[in-house]
């Protein structure tokens, strides 16, 4: 889950990162409040999850709060690369003595945690580290003790961080990667990390990704959502515990699991048609689970036909079946319905269905001909 | 011979008293595996269908020989079972199913595992692995399985399957069938398991499905050129995909151009993988191969 | 350090230990005062840093106040092998239903920590071990990731104890545990951990040893050793840095490093003597605190003669022969010294001692022939 | 030969710019011993004497090759400067001699150290290594040295010195003197350092000085009995000591009856050691080997 700029420097400040003085703002007018709070120059910060607002105009900076309110009327509503700023962060402006990149993830590769600091912060990181690739120091952690002192020591001097203050943001190194493992989050980035004109080190920006595997630790984490816009097909799919992403097609697929989900898509696009979306109803699906994911499809108007692929193992194909039946009693299905069943009691889910001897929902033997028959019927239909 | 399990599996499965910690045991033990006890605190001295349960996984290899833990604990207590696991004197596998464990649990796992114990884990969030004809640990539908002579390893649960089904459907039977899990860290990677299917005398081809994410098919791809001699068959999932997660820059900095399922498709056939890009024609290329 | 039962029962509570109610009571009216507030029958338990005081009288009943205060009246001041009782604490009686034993320690052999369990608590658990041994459970723990939780369960079934209450007293291990390596203790031992008839798990007794080396993270420590009664002697030296110990002879022991030290003892009586004290000055001591050793040995009136057997690396004899020098010319000293200098800067030592040319200094060439000239002029004395 | 340190000896000093630190690697370099840079956070780029300071061992390592580490950070940053030096490649020794570290920081470094680095750690709280004639790591009197045959382990800091300076008087040299240090926890044991010295063609004997308390001398005395050819010479410090710190009912369970001189003493004669009652006696001994 990404997390809005304000939130991530929530969660920093509880973790003792020190982060500007801030309010946020949902109107011109919290947003003159706010500045006035806070006193001095301030800066007007859109609250995207998306990267790229200073260039698309989403950061600008205001003398006082009369500013602020101009400035905040013309970022609220904005549309940063298709998403709508609700939510605008009024910090005091710091004093900038230099700009640092710091963050934290996991390597993937290398299966233990990765450490990245620059001097050349505030600025396209991805382009520091190809061209300049001596400017990005990484360093891995090993998870089992994590991060240790002489580590964080480490890399304030090898990027080059400013020596006067090397205790000061080693120490803010350390909490950063406390918030990151503590915290369950798969990514901590801060892009700038600043020193003040007085020595203190702040982080000016925040970029949080939360792991929600982790959120049984960290049952608060779920209100963060409440700030989110969110597409509302997607929220319905997630309140039912489904993994749901809109897209442009016409095929509604369901499927079990993210490979062959993601499988089903690329094969119906190779037949020649199009997914309207990505579901993944996981592992162990039951009849309730199937019939929730077709009632979110009836909601999507691009629909023309939905094909459900099923391949069982932890899921049973009879409760697929079943799941099935109990939709087509109780929901208005508006389009056809190809269904493959294979695996965990497949005969047994394919008579379920042969049973209940609907004309719209038509078998299928393989994936290919499943994908074949959606493709063509979303074509008549 | 098969790798990982076989005729002479033991298992003990953490949490054979819940629903599906017991259905999938139940199911791999009518297939033929020797399933030898369950584990679940405080119900030790209790069994279920006749298999006794004891309190801690050191109890059950002590009192029935057990060489191989599945587990099914829920995701809170999930680190701490395959933990659990790895320290018992007499395991030597430990497959864990459980889905939805942090990331962080699983990367202070595996690495304390790389630093004290000699004990594979293939997962978490993995279907398993099967030997057909020899054993099941996992929820594989041993239904979809052939003995024969291919080696399928795979990043995506029901995805397996299907490539799996695609082979028996051919007649093409497998040696084993390794689900290694799509987490951020597995405890077991291709290269793990293509470097068993190399030493297998009896496995003469390999399948490897991929998908989009992370880096392991490169790393299998490298480790493929260097010291793999079977032909390999590969099919990508997530061609047509919508971007994921990207992780912020850090994420782009560290997978650098990988991660997509092209550049992966083209790692792999770099090295003389044959990659196919439709899972319906894994068993036709895996035919073609002789 | 060994904490009085009380203290370790504070730091239990800091950190979730479930521990009685009780208070300290210092004089047979605070006692019933104590009882007063804790209501129904008490146990007056004597605080002393020694065991074996249940056998000795020191833990009695009282029914009510006024009994506590007579019981308290007959444990203050008792003598319990040597040590004078001078706090009592009083505590509600607990209902046992059943009395376990635990400790978490060091194991130097293993170089890991050991947790030790019994389900035969409440009683003489070096018995057990001895003549039961498959009844105490030892296991070793990894100090770089800790007690884990399975491990905290395996103790409690492996030690039979009760299963109805597994969840609680694994709890309860995980506790002492984390207070064991988080208050840097070199020992937690609980004997009895008791379960009640509720169906609690409460530490009865507490054993705790600190590690003094860790007193830099919890500098609060230092005030438990207000309550004890200590050697005038040892805690002057101890203020002084000195390590010291008194013990029974007449040839007071001046010497750098413990095994150094010991071995000097070692030879004193094997040459016919006895040693006054075990005195060490540590590595790197300088003149002042050499003096400050002097100064100590001024107080004991049973030493007859003191031995200086320096062998220099990090401290230099140089400022041990000054250290000499400055102490003959300020304080009042008694008696002779043999001084045997060797190692850093000796020749330099040795020449200042010369120079110097007191008659009650008296050089010596080896470390045997110091132990004999002391031995000599202490029977002379 | 000598074990440990010697020629090829390029040393690098945590704490160089300490008082400490600094006389004692200055009074090494005057030694012999190749001394070749300093660490301070915090000061890289100057230089002490004409020896660079860095920041990190990293640093030093690249810049001047350096391969072992001797530490004078005091107690509350020595875990942390260990762990850095046992991390640094190229590293292939670290002599902590700061005295006073909390044992729960030693018992997690030596674990630590164990299982992800292949880096002997001598001490902490210990004098360090001499190799008489070729190289001094450490602090202890390089005066009272002799080149010769004979190796020299001990768990005390100035009885070492004694130890030694017993045997040079009567001319008997030492290929290599080891201070282990006395704490709960040292990173290397006698049986360490008596499989060095068995393997050392110059080293012809041992000598051994242990003191009372925990049980490093009857470890010592199983491996002797199993491993070790050459004679063994041992001095026990504490006949006369009074007990000392009981650690509990705890401390004597694990203990059992080891512990005392007398077990100690008992234990090493059992399997053959010389074992002497007057640290003045240790030359005596060694001759009377010849």
């Amino acid at each position: 889950m990404d997390l809005f700029e304000y939130q991530g420097k929530s969660l920093f400040a509880r973790m003792g990162v020190p982060v500007p003085q801030g309010r946020i703002a949902r109107t011109p007018a919290e947003a003159r409040a706010a500045a006035g709070e806070l006193g001095g120059r301030v800066v007007v910060k859109a609250q995207v999850q998306v990267g790229g607002r200073g260039k698309a105009g989403g950061v600008k900076l205001a003398a006082d709060a009369g500013e602020a309110e101009a400035r905040a009327a013309e970022i609220l509503g904005m549309d940063i690369k298709g998403h709508t700023v609700r939510i605008v962060l009024i910090e005091q402006v710091s004093d900038i003595a230099a700009e640092w990149y710091v963050s934290f993830t996991l390597d993937r590769g290398a299966k233990q945690h990765l450490a990245m600091v620059s001097a050349k912060g505030g600025m396209d990181i991805e382009g520091v580290a190809a061209e300049d690739p001596a400017a990005l120091v990484k360093m891995h952690i090993d998870p089992v003790i994590g991060l240790a002192e002489w580590q964080a020591r480490e890399l304030v001097y090898r990027a080059g961080l400013d020596r006067a203050s090397a205790r000061a943001s080693a120490a803010v190194l350390l909490k950063l990667y406390g918030a990151f493992v503590g915290l369950d989050c798969d990514l901590v980035e801060v892009n700038p990390l600043i020193l003040t004109g007085s020595g203190e080190v702040v982080a000016l920006d925040s970029k949080v990704t939360l792991d929600s595997n982790g959120f049984f630790r960290h049952p608060d984490f779920e209100d963060f959502r409440a700030d989110f816009t969110e597409d509302p097909l997607e929220k319905m799919a997630r309140e039912r515990d489904l993994n749901f992403i809109k897209l442009e097609g016409s095929v509604g697929i369901i499927g079990n699991g993210a490979g062959l989900v993601m499988s089903t898509l690329d094969v119906v696009s190779l037949v020649g048609g199009s997914a309207a979306n990505f579901l993944d109803v996981g592992g162990g699906a039951g009849a309730d689970t199937i019939r929730n994911a077709l009632d979110v499809l009836t909601r999507d108007e691009a629909v023309r036909v939905v094909l459900i692929n099923i391949f069982g193992g932890i899921t049973r194909c009879d409760l697929v079946a079943q799941g099935i039946v109990e939709a087509l009693g109780s929901l208005e299905l508006p389009w056809p319905i190809v269904v493959r069943l294979d695996g965990t009691n497949a005969t047994a889910g394919r008579a379920i269905l042969a049973q209940a001897a609907s004309a719209s929902v038509v078998p299928a033997a393989t994936m290919r001909e499943a994908a074949e028959r959606a493709v063509e019927l979303a074509g008549r239909a | 011979m098969a790798i990982y399990v076989g005729e002479s599996t033991r298992l003990v499965v953490q949490g054979l008293t819940g629903r599906e910690g017991g259905f999938h045991a139940f199911r791999n033990r009518d297939y033929g595996t020797n399933l030898v006890a369950g584990v679940t605190p405080g119900k030790g001295g209790t069994d279920v269908q006749g298999v006794p349960i004891f309190d801690t996984v050191a109890e059950a290899v002590e009192a029935t020989g057990a060489n191989t833990v599945m587990t099914f604990v829920p995701p809170p207590f999930a680190a701490d079972a395959v933990l659990e696991a790895a320290a018992a004197d007499g395991i030597r596998l430990i497959v864990c199913i459980t889905e939805g464990i942090p990331a962080q649990d699983e990367a202070r796992v595996y690495a304390y595992l790389q630093q004290t114990s000699r004990t594979p884990l293939i997962g978490p969030n993995c279907p398993g692995v099967i030997s057909p004809g020899k054993a099941n640990v996992g929820i594989m539908p041993h239904e979809i399985t052939l003995p024969g002579p291919v080696g399928v390893v795979s990043r995506s649960g029901t995805l397996t399957y299907q490539a799996v089904h695609e082979l028996t459907t051919r007649g093409i039977g497998q040696t084993t069938c390794v689900g290694i899990g799509g987490d951020p860290v597995p405890g077991t990677s291709f290269v793990d398991v293509l470097q068993r299917f190399e030493a297998d005398p009896e496995t003469e081809a390999v399948v490897l499905i991929g998908e989009i994410g992370g880096t392991a098919e490169e790393q299998a791809a490298e480790f493929i050129a260097a010291h793999v001699t079977k032909p390999v068959v590969a099919y990508i999932a997530g061609v047509t995909a919508p971007p994921g997660k990207k992780m912020g820059h850090a994420g782009a900095i560290i997978s650098g151009s990988s991660g997509t399922a092209k550049a992966k498709q083209e790692a792999l056939e770099a090295v003389g993988v044959t990659v196919v890009i439709d899972p319906t024609q894994i068993g036709e290329a895996v035919a073609a191969l002789r």
